[in-house]
């Protein structure tokens, strides 16, 4: 029982900490462009692919390959990603900034069908699935007879260090203050001399090279990778951000451990709850969107008369 | 936004000639890009379609011309419609692919219609059309094939659950709005499809097969429709019923749009704390969009089901929720026309698009986002109502 | 006699805030009572408290011999209270006809059902609703009633006004509450809105008219009984010469020392 | 330093300014005054280009503003005080400071001096520095949104209705303030509806009716002229 429970709890942590860095993504734009970024999850499943690719490029080119150059190509690929988000904001995204809320999401859905269709036709045979390697391999320690790989703490550190770099870069550096300031008041923020194009940038950059954190982990956790991954991906990073409450940082967090740990949870204690689990993460969206439409951490919406 | 000006009133002569040529030039644009095969034909075709669509963006004073026949003789126009939706079919011929785009084309004009009342007419986003639509296929099939049900008799049973599933998702609306909205139909969307997905009394991810064929009168769906010597393709049987649905579809949307309750819709689109100082129970006409567009919806997904008669989660997934979506946003919201015209295009785009084989969705995705960047308004923007200004 | 509308020891509280402090007054059937007061000093919140936006967090509202203290908006609307807003709210998307029948929600009543299956009877409601709004249009104004066929956005400011006012009449009122209809106006439109006010008082002389405004020459124009708010308290209420030269209300509006200067 | 040549704008349909003028010369003190509705926080975004004008001319520090972006001002010199303080409220007290700061001095070195110059000057900040400026108190925010426009040391201050909503006695210490900071030599254009408090201190004013100017003359002037008292009452 007791190793059962510390199994769950190992793979809770290793799931939620990736949800977690997803959700992340979708506040950080949210709260600067109100806009929401919905094939954020298919930007940051390139990644893998992208890590793949380099990889091989490293091989071929200079012919190393290896852990330490697996981890120079996932290195690439994070800022890859980074750059793509920032594109990707200049291009599309930036421009539904003032649209209805619906006009952006449709455009970003469809953002995300492109996003796919490209990593289809441009990787070798990119319908397929593709073998991705485990980032870390082998045991670290053993729990209550449970044994904990070096992944799961590798995950879990990797976390911790991301969040903390990201809540010292809002809280301690001029740009990060800036793109708080801004997500609060975007008029007031002109005119403290805030530039938009500026903040916007630097959200989408760290906000996707997050995400490709988070997608890297996610297929190395899966160990493969698929094309189409980042539609799950962004639907269960969204609904973690959007229980958190859109545009909180520590609701994201928050929302990606509620809901790898009700994906846990299902499959643990339901018969045939693995292939429940999406029911239930859903359930639960719902009910906390009916209860507390702003999010757990949110701020509630005044509308004003 | 077109500002009304009634100055100068085409002659009755002349408003038959410009209505009966409009349609008729429209279905042989219809006719030749479902029979266009090839690339290059597509996208000719394709150029014509957006010449015109320019043309009129330059020159305004062509559609309100056409707008003005249209209303002048409206007997004339509504015969014409008749008859080439009559007599579409045997101008096909026994292509059967081309009858099989008809009817999904058809379907899908229903579903963008039903989504209209509430994206189009009161602004509320809803990602589980695509739910309704299964709720009504799955519901309809399951009486048929564990009860024996007649289609004739699924039909009414499947509108009444969606119906009340469509209250039910309709609920939260009451105290969310805006992305939380579209994130709780999202959620309902995809619990409904993983419980179809997972249940084994829907037949899991296999679906639901053998769905039996509808008759009328004796006349089995199943088997080829003979007209006055004239032998049509089985399809041509769900072609006619599909396009009964959409007439009765314009209908229901063309009485709720000049009813009080059209207006209450795109008052509370227009701005809800004003709608409210207006008397309208805001909470209300929200939840009840929901319910219209659930209730059509699954008429839509019963003549789906017993057409193909095989039916299973993946016909109904969040992707279709988000094409109905788009069809409705390239049509134009709130517009009756320009969201069936937005149906078919998107239907038969993608098919037609074959012709580049795999990048089809690819072009389909970059064709939203530069239709939602370059005309935000939809091909057909909504109109001001009119009021019989004859008077 | 009962008054039409008793508002009692009314009080709004937001976190710290008390946007109003136990504020009371009445009016009576015919009656125009205007509202004035500094920027900021709770008069808007005062009419959220009267149509139901806002439930008082304490006090009581009565309307027409029935408590209505935390109604829903509509149901205030269906009983006799039409408005209209400091930022004027027109749906402007939709005709100036459109506008005046959306107007008239609570005095028709087709539902769904109704419309799907009796066409006939829902095409005469609307049939009825279109001229009883071109009739209100007309009286309104003759240019605004010219204009009826287009979008109420693209109408100029003193038209916006009209149809606002219009828009509330839509829904047969007993009690009028105008929020700031001068505000954007300049002194000839001002004029015109204090004679629409007049010709509305001839026509409905039932019709009671509550007026927040901000421009004495309006509140001048109807003089007999006004209240003056600030810091969300009922401060001076009578007839404008006494509200006006009463200190306080001086002191609110322009300072101690220019008080005594 | 400041100046609107016959300038209209409008929300949307809605007309706001009608062919407005006003000038404000280095080292004056003006008062921009009139009555809810007259335009005064249009004028305050026409001169920081958040609305755009549609005829006429706003010109700031020389620069014409119909070319120069919102984003543009602060380093030319110009501290802003919007209407309701919209101090950023999750950020600290000093953070909001701190964007003053930089906004006008570009990330300069004497952030810390000009820290406590602000908290001498306003003495109810200095034990709220780390505080969220969201749960400070109404009196409290209009002095942090003062000093944030401040810090840089501004050649011109812009400040719309800085006393709605204060009590009396922060009233006269807010004004006192703002007249301490024009006697040291800062140019201020204040825009307010308090007609006492805010012709006592100015050098010049303006009445603003309906979006154009009926009135302006020295402060002392239009103060005893009455025009002002006939404004409101």
């Amino acid at each position: 029982m007791a190793e059962l429970f510390v199994q769950q709890l190992v793979n809770w942590v290793t799931l939620g900490c990736i949800y977690a860095l997803l959700a992340i993504g979708f506040s950080l734009i949210f709260g600067v462009l109100n806009v929401i970024h919905f094939s954020h999850g298919d930007v940051a499943m390139t990644s893998p692919f992208i890590a793949l690719a380099a990889a091989q490029a490293l091989a071929i080119a200079i012919g190393v390959s290896g852990p330490v150059w697996l981890t120079v190509a996932t290195c690439i690929a994070v800022f890859a990603v980074g750059l793509i988000g920032v594109i990707l904001d200049k291009v599309v995204i930036r421009r539904f900034r003032d649209a209805p809320a619906m006009m952006a999401l449709v455009a970003t859905v469809a953002l995300g069908i492109v996003i796919r269709e490209l990593i289809r036709h441009l990787y070798p045979q990119g319908s397929n699935p593709h073998a991705f390697p485990r980032l870390a391999s082998g045991v670290a320690l053993e729990i209550a007879g449970v044994q904990v790989g070096w992944f799961t703490l590798l995950v879990v550190s990797l976390t911790l260090v991301l969040v903390v770099l990201l809540f010292a870069f809002l809280r301690l550096t001029p740009l990060g203050l800036r793109i708080r300031a801004a997500s609060e008041d975007r008029i007031v923020a002109r005119m403290m001399g805030i530039r938009d194009t500026r903040v916007f940038r630097a959200t989408f950059f760290v906000a996707s090279a997050i995400g490709a954190i988070a997608g890297l982990l996610f297929a190395s956790y899966a160990g493969v990778t698929r094309f189409d991954f980042g539609v799950m991906a962004g639907l269960l990073g969204f609904s973690a951000a959007v229980i958190g409450g859109l545009g909180s940082m520590p609701g994201a967090i928050l929302g990606g451990l509620i809901i790898a740990g009700i994906e846990v949870l299902a499959q643990t204690f339901v018969p045939d709850g693995a292939s429940y689990r999406l029911v239930f993460v859903f359930l639960l969206v719902i009910g906390v969107l009916l209860f507390r439409p702003e999010g757990l951490l949110g701020r509630p919406v005044m509308v004003k008369v | 936004m077109s500002t009304h000006t009634s100055a100068e009133l085409p002659g009755l002569g002349q408003a038959a000639f410009v209505a009966v040529s409009i349609q008729l030039l429209s279905a042989a644009f219809l006719y030749l890009i479902l029979k266009a095969e090839g690339g290059w034909q597509v996208i000719g075709l394709l150029a014509l379609l957006g010449a015109g669509f320019y043309l009129i963006e330059k020159r305004p004073q062509i559609a309100d011309v056409v707008t003005a026949s249209f209303s002048r003789v409206p007997v004339v126009a509504l015969i014409t419609a008749v008859a080439v939706v009559l007599l579409f079919p045997f101008a096909v011929g026994n292509n059967t692919y081309v009858l099989h785009l008809l009817i999904v084309a058809q379907l899908y004009a229903v579903l963008a219609l039903a989504l209209n009342f509430q994206l189009g007419s009161a602004n509320i986003p809803n990602f589980a059309t695509g739910a309704s639509y299964g709720i009504g296929a799955y519901v309809s099939a399951l009486l048929a094939i564990n009860f024996g049900l007649s289609f004739w008799l699924t039909l009414p049973a499947a509108a009444i659950a969606a119906t009340l599933f469509g209250f039910l998702i309709g609920i939260p609306s009451m105290r969310t709005r805006d992305t939380y909205l579209a994130l709780v139909t999202i959620a309902f969307g995809v619990v409904v499809q993983q419980l179809l997905n997972n249940f084994t009394w829907t037949g899991g991810p296999n679906g639901l097969v053998g769905i039996p064929a509808p008759s009328l009168f004796g006349h089995s769906f199943a088997s080829p429709l003979v007209v006055f010597g004239w032998k049509l393709p089985s399809q041509a049987n769900f072609y006619y019923l599909s396009a009964l649905l959409v007439v009765v579809a314009i209908i229901t949307a063309h009485r709720l749009h000049s009813s009080r309750i059209g207006l209450a819709w795109n008052a509370l689109r227009a701005d809800e704390i004003a709608a409210r100082a207006q008397g309208i129970n805001v909470a209300w006409f929200k939840v009840l969009a929901f319910a219209v567009d659930a209730f059509l919806a699954a008429f839509a997904g019963t003549i789906y089901a017993f057409y193909v008669s095989y039916i299973s989660p993946d016909n109904f997934t969040f992707l279709v929720s988000v094409t109905i979506m788009t069809m409705v946003i390239v049509g134009g919201m709130d517009n009756i026309f320009g969201v069936i015209v937005g149906a078919f295009l998107l239907t038969i785009l993608p098919e037609k698009l074959r012709a580049f084989s795999d990048y089809r969705l690819l072009f389909f995705g970059i064709v939203i986002i530069a239709f939602l960047m370059i005309r935000p308004q939809g091909l057909f923007p909504q109109r001001i109502r009119s009021y019989g200004e004859s008077r | 006699m009962s008054q039409l509308l008793e508002v009692n020891e009314a009080t709004m509280r937001f976190g710290g805030l008390v946007a109003l402090n136990a504020v009371s007054f009445s009016i009576g059937r015919g009656e125009v009572l205007a509202v004035i007061g500094p920027n900021g000093a709770g008069k808007s919140t005062l009419f959220n408290v009267v149509t139901g936006v806002y439930r008082p967090t304490s006090g009581h509202v009565r309307f027409d011999g029935i408590e209505i203290t935390g109604h829903p908006s509509h149901q205030v609307v269906a009983r006799g209270v039409g408005r209209t807003f400091q930022t004027s709210r027109l749906f402007s998307d939709l005709s100036v006809l459109d506008n005046v029948i959306i107007g008239m929600h609570t005095r028709t009543k087709t539902g769904v059902l109704g419309a799907l299956f009796l066409p006939g009877a829902s095409r005469r409601e609307m049939a009825a609703c279109v001229e009883k709004a071109e009739l209100l249009l007309k009286a309104s104004s003759g240019e605004l009633f010219e204009q009826r066929h287009r979008p109420a956005g693209t109408l100029a400011q003193a038209d916006r006004r009209r149809l606002e006012i219009a828009r509330a009449l839509a829904s047969e009122p007993k009690l009028l509450l105008l929020d700031e209809p001068s505000v954007g106006m300049d002194e000839v439109e001002t004029d015109a809105l204090i004679a629409d006010i007049r010709r509305l008082r001839t026509e409905r002389p039932e019709l009671s008219v509550i007026l927040i405004e901000h421009d004495m020459r309006v509140v001048e124009a109807f003089p007999d009984h006004v209240m003056c708010v600030d810091y969300g308290s009922k401060i001076a209420e009578g007839d404008f010469a006494t509200v006006k030269s009463d200190p306080r209300v001086q002191e609110a509006y322009l300072g101690k020392a220019a008080v005594h200067a | 330093m400041l100046e609107l040549r016959e300038v209209d704008t409008a929300y949307g349909p809605v007309p706001m300014l009608r062919g407005l003028s006003i000038k404000v010369q280095p080292g004056e003190l003006v008062c921009l005054l009139g009555p809810n509705g007259a335009g005064k926080t249009t004028t305050f975004m026409t001169v920081c280009g958040v609305v755009r004008a549609l005829r006429g001319k706003v010109d700031v520090m020389g620069r014409d503003m119909a070319s120069l972006g919102t984003e543009n001002l602060a380093a030319l010199g110009v501290g802003l005080v919007p209407e309701g303080r919209r101090l950023f409220p999750s950020l600290t007290v000093q953070e909001n400071l701190r964007l003053g700061y930089d906004a006008v001095s570009g990330r300069g070195p004497d952030f810390q001096p000009q820290l406590d110059k602000m908290c001498d000057l306003f003495p109810r900040i200095r034990e709220r520095l780390r505080q969220a400026a969201g749960t400070l108190s109404g009196g409290e925010q209009a002095m942090v949104a003062l000093a944030r426009a401040l810090i840089g040391e501004p050649k011109l201050v812009i400040m719309d209705e800085p006393s709605l909503g204060l009590s009396p006695k922060l009233i006269d210490e807010y004004f006192e303030i703002t007249s301490e900071v024009h006697r040291r030599g800062t140019t201020i254009l204040l825009i307010e509806q308090n007609a006492e408090m805010g012709l006592g201190i100015a050098d010049r004013g303006y009445v603003l009716v309906k979006g154009r100017v009926a009135q302006e003359g020295p402060a002392r002037e239009l103060l005893s002229s009455k025009a002002a008292k006939s404004l409101y009452l």
